[in-house]
């Protein structure tokens, strides 16, 4: 970290980066046995999830993870530590938190929305990465319209039955949880949702069934969840009934980074063959890449593009910073509701430029032996839709911002 | 000499077009597609090629292989223009065969005149044939073959070979010790390894090429004037394809979205999905017909081939890019799932975009060609 | 013409193009003695239009306009001839006919749903060119969405009583006759629709009022024209009372090159000084524009972006060709219908291409002897603002085209 | 050295900048622009200046114009992010003042070092300034300036000089017996002739300085040392003025289709307007996110500043070209006329696009550093 971001910390959080950097120093784990996934949600085997949940214990071990969470739930009791604890993750170059469904979104809500005895018996082990959380909020006919979710869960005394299908949970294939948004009255679209959290492996042929469902890509790595009469106790229902729709927000929040809580963040380990995907990856890309007598990187149309992808990025890079400038803002939201739509179409745009950059060496595919960058580019052009259509497609997202920010009129 | 009004595009073509496009629509709808090539969903899955080659051989019965081959040479000599209506409803039907590859070869063999009459009648008597031309850095100029000719053998890779597992010939083009020539021979003579890519596409299979003494008939001692003669026809065919695919592509998204309904509404409704659909539209038909233009111009105004079918290539591999994107993104999650169609058209046009030179390049030899070589 | 597209002449059409090339060569008009505008649209001096009008009627006389429209209206009696008097009047270059409005529009509404004595009265001026005529359909209140349109009408026995506004009028400072869309019923929105002809000139302060409206470009040329009690006699209303809907269809069928009758169409001539807007024009600006060490000719990102300019002109070229092609052609409005849509958006893209071309020159207009092209870009860029808004905004379009020709639900 | 998180952008700036917006808001609304700039619509209309010289003067008389002159050089010695936030207001208002030539030639004679304190007393001291450098072809290289100095004297002719009509003293870059020069004279000196250019944008005057043997004070023998060190100040500065400008396009257009009615429905409510809008917005931010990075590299990663300057007049030209379009196209008929005034905005970004480098002339140069020189 730059000395001028040390300069602003308190007391506190001075000792506490100290502390995080000898530690990291000692004990960040070495190259990795197994290639790593460009993101926690493309986790694909055994071996990957349990290198990097050993990494998360060790790491939450060490107060690292959930610092600012109280003791009782299992968290370092700390203030604005968590971000210390990112910044010097970051820059130590760990591999990254494994259950980044659980932390980023599970952890807020739960902690904000259930009962203390219910966050005391969950958190410890999703911050430790012990338990593996997804989200089931999406179904077949509920995608961007979150609110139509159909999965009903029928009250039997103090026990909930659970019927539907979650579609595109990503991790449910290792998740023990899931916070899940369901029906619970069909009368009412909105105060008809109440939120829940409920289990997963422990539930698996007793009304659970994951599927995992397949990317264009051909990787696996989300699935679909079936419930046929899941019984749930009322005690992981999270606040009242009917209140689910104001749950959901408390997560939506967070899950774009907009929300109280700082998400326990780590990463920059890459295996050697593994690559960043990043505007100066694909202009090291263009270097490499023969073109006539000389290189991709002395097209000046490709040259031009790159500068475009590169001055998105800084533009997305600096957005973040800005958001922190009180007096160069002026609808608080306006920068924050921005932040998936830029960062997945930068990902989209980069990923058909890289492709342009390979010319006729992009049709290769991972096993070939020739694809420049091992076929990464392909693959992650093909993942960019991913970001472009989960948890509210770009189209939606526009409708937000216009709505919201703009404060135009509705589009529905 | 002008072009025809309609293109050259008459009954007879018009009479192909519809028996191809019944042809793929009863014998090889998209669920066969899926069926035939999607089974194997592994993204490190080793280089394959799938494909029904019953369903070729109909295709050969019927003559569609030796439809640009002269009537001299005993094939049928249709117009470009009227194989373009064939290839369009080939795209439109993602049908993986190698008559792209036999086709190319054929324009370039007629351009060769007498030296390659006898490859000719291969093809006429139903042998698929395929290029081999490109180096390893996928450079679409002939001149940067790594192919040596030498002692009466081939010596050396030829890169990015389409569909070469699927055909029975190849045609190479190697450097001699008296500059460009062209080569004849079969895809399994001594000597010749083809080396199978782990490609994207589902719907093509692509080899490396390998020669190592490989006798070899030569068909031109002047390997670019054939090229340059032949290229226009073979950028307009493969543009066409890309038309047809995307006219799949947008038919399929607009029933899709025509039915999905979100926030009570079908998808169809809300202008930030209709428009972009209306755009795609639009760039295909700009595309398609361009492809017509191009095509024409290749049948009877040769002085301005090169010309349109840059334009055409430039123009559909552009359109390809942002249809193919559209019909994902209006698909929304299921779109992003191998089970939907979606993805076999997505990579085939991805894949299309670049072969024989992507928008880019394209246009930049038809600055060229209007408004000349830059200071 | 080249010769293919006489081959095609049916002999009436043969011998017909053989006269019309006669004719011209004998009388086709000298170098006119004013600057034209870019469009009749443009035309702003009565300098300008006096030489228009005079080569419309010496065309009219000879029989090249309305040639295919019976005798007992004025016409030819001919059989699709008009094409033909089109095609020679293109090829030898010829002043455009100033009367556009009244030809494209007009004629055929008045043709195919006034009564028969008001044809004989109106067309034989209207094809002469001694009366322009305007459209009145646009209102402060109706851009694109027509059939809001509040201008009214009050039957009094068998005079009309008419109140309003409508604006975007091109050509009513000059017009004799307003083609107009009134509001008859204000209890239906379609069907209170009706359709009239009225008289511009002979009423103006005696219930009409005709001012300029001023374009961003500074020029005047369209304007806003005010009905106060205008007088209108029932012979003058076309088709049935409420069908104003139904004939509006015909003129706007018409103005898309979609209708059953060809509009006459002259053109090509230019003043020395003039230059056209096309992509070529721009490829000779950049050949004489200095970039550094050479011109922007040899920029290859001007060059592509110059090349794309030209792929979309020959694209939209070619549809038109295309759309005649009977075996190349699916639903038969798909391609006129993104006629305007494109040519609006072509001139628009090659307008800021134009300036980009010209870079800082780009800022030197009209009266700067210093200006490329004597100013014309940045006012051909910004009159591609008209082409994108009027006759239905490229939005409309794009609804049009998704909900007619590819069935999807409709926007509104 | 590594920038400050909120980019040097304190309290002292904040109040700076809320005091212009309130300034402008108070004594500069938009339609006092258009009674000011837009009398006359003539197409034809000869070059003119207009501007309002009191206004011009309370803004001198509260110390904006020597904001960047330092504090040893008698003046305030902001820094580049403080008076971007100033810039950013006046473009917003979009008044037609000298204010950006002068704090443009104010970086330039701090960059002269010694031999500039003088000319930054006159600054100092009220007077407005601009620079003088381009050539008839609009070439931002100063080495290609058409004015010499020789004999003491400047001789040619420098063009696309902003405000000039405005100006009492002119910056200008000469060619000299021992390289570039930078000079320092009174626009009415002997020897001096503006002669005003017709241009489209009305917010600006614009001329071509004639030069015929005008004695002039040297205030640099290193023109191109000077310039390279105060150049991404320049560039960031225009940007922020086009931010300005561009969040007022965006505010009247969104008010406008929040009410104008059709088809029974507020014009915003049609994603076809909305989303445009919601465009027009993300890359307003991400312009201004930039241009305080810039100004801020300016002021404390010097080594940083050309790189991120030429990021934000490339993101600011391509933003304000977009903004433009949809403020002018979103208000539809009306838009297109005189009397709306989103024309006043649009020939200013048209014009401020252009300006010391268009968006592909700095990114070309942003390759150079980041990528190298191209082979």
């Amino acid at each position: 970290m730059s000395d001028d971001t040390a300069r602003k910390d308190t007391p506190e959080q001075a000792e506490f980066r100290t502390y995080c950097r000898e530690w990291l120093q000692a004990n960040k784990p070495g190259e990795p046995p197994v290639r790593l996934p460009q993101s926690p949600l493309e986790i694909m085997t055994t071996e990957q999830l349990g290198y990097l949940q050993a990494w998360q214990k060790s790491a939450y071990d060490a107060g690292l993870v959930g610092c600012d969470y109280p003791v009782e739930v299992g968290g370092g009791g700390r203030k604005d530590c968590q971000k210390i604890a990112n910044e010097e993750m970051l820059a130590a170059r760990t591999p990254f938190l494994p259950n980044v469904i659980g932390l980023g979104m599970a952890a807020p809500t739960v902690f904000y929305h259930a009962r203390e005895e219910v966050k005391a018996e969950l958190l410890p082990r999703l911050f430790s990465g012990e338990d593996i959380w997804c989200q089931g909020f999406s179904e077949p006919g509920a995608g961007s319209d979150l609110a139509s979710v159909q999965t009903f869960a029928e009250r039997r005394g103090d026990t909930w039955v659970v019927n539907g299908h979650k579609v595109w949970t990503s991790l449910a294939h290792f998740a023990e949880w899931m916070i899940i948004l369901l029906r619970t009255d069909k009368s009412h679209k909105y105060d008809g949702l109440s939120y829940f959290v409920v289990p997963i492996r422990a539930a698996l042929g007793k009304g659970v069934t994951v599927r995992p469902l397949i990317k264009i890509t051909g990787e696996t790595g989300f699935n679909e969840v079936i419930f046929d009469n899941l019984e749930v106790d009322d005690r992981y229902r999270l606040d009242e009934l009917g209140k689910g729709w104001q749950v959901a927000m408390t997560t939506l929040l967070h899950e774009r980074g907009a929300g109280e809580l700082q998400t326990p963040r780590a990463g920059g380990m890459k295996n050697k063959s593994s690559h960043t995907i990043s505007s100066s990856a694909v202009i090291e890309l263009a270097k490499n890449t023969r073109r006539g007598e000389g290189t991709a990187a002395d097209d000046p149309i490709l040259r031009d593009k790159m500068m475009q992808q590169l001055i998105r990025e800084e533009g997305l890079k600096q957005n973040q910073r800005r958001s922190r400038v009180q007096a160069l803002l002026d609808h608080p939201m306006r920068l924050l509701l921005q932040n998936k739509l830029l960062a997945s179409e930068i990902a989209q745009s980069l990923g058909s430029l890289a492709l342009e950059v390979e010319g006729m060496s992009s049709s290769l595919y991972l096993a070939d032996p020739n694809a420049p960058a091992r076929g990464q580019w392909p693959m992650a052009y093909m993942n960019s839709y991913g970001m472009t259509i989960a948890a509210g497609t770009s189209e939606v997202q526009r409708n937000i911002l216009g709505e919201r920010v703009l404060g135009l009129p509705k589009s529905k | 000499m002008a072009q025809p009004n309609n293109y050259g595009f008459g009954e007879e073509a018009a009479l192909l077009k519809e028996s191809a496009a019944k042809f793929f629509r009863e014998h090889f709808p998209t669920d066969k597609l899926h069926a035939l090539v999607a089974a194997d969903h592994n993204p490190d899955r080793p280089p394959v090629c799938q494909w029904d080659r019953e369903l070729w051989q109909q295709l050969v019965d019927l003559g569609w292989t030796m439809l640009a081959v002269p009537e001299s040479a005993g094939g049928v000599g249709m117009p470009v223009a009227a194989v373009a209506g064939l290839v369009e409803e080939l795209g439109r039907a993602a049908f993986p065969c190698p008559l792209l590859g036999t086709l190319n070869a054929t324009y370039v063999l007629v351009a060769c005149g007498a030296e390659g009459t006898a490859a000719l009648a291969d093809i006429a008597a139903g042998e698929a044939a395929t290029l081999a031309l490109t180096n390893r850095h996928g450079d679409w100029n002939p001149a940067a073959t790594e192919v040596a000719y030498r002692d009466g053998a081939l010596h050396g890779t030829a890169w990015f070979v389409q569909d070469a597992a699927k055909c029975d010939k190849l045609l190479v083009c190697a450097s001699t010790a008296s500059g460009l020539g062209l080569f004849w021979l079969p895809s399994d003579a001594q000597g010749v390894t083809l080396e199978g890519d782990a490609i994207v596409d589902l719907t093509r299979d692509q080899a490396h090429v390998c020669f190592d003494g490989a006798a070899a008939t030569q068909v031109s001692g002047n390997a670019l004037a054939a090229l340059n003669t032949a290229l226009p026809a073979i950028w307009t065919l493969l543009a066409a394809d890309m038309v047809g695919a995307a006219e799949w592509q947008l038919q399929t998204t607009v029933e899709y979205v025509g039915t999905r309904k979100q926030f009570d509404r079908p998808l169809g409704f809300f202008q930030a999905i209709k428009h972009p659909l209306v755009e795609v539209m639009v760039q295909i038909d700009a595309a398609k017909s361009l492809v017509y233009n191009a095509a024409c111009a290749c049948d009877t105004e040769a002085e301005k081939a090169a010309q349109f079918a840059h334009m055409a290539k430039a123009a559909a591999s552009d359109m390809a890019a942002y249809a193919s994107s559209r019909s994902v993104q209006s698909h929304g999650g299921i779109g992003f799932t191998w089970e939907c169609y979606v993805h076999l058209y997505f990579k085939r046009q991805k894949h299309s975009q670049m072969l024989w030179g992507d928008a880019g390049w394209h246009r930049a030899r038809l600055a060229d060609i209007v408004i000349g070589v830059a200071a």
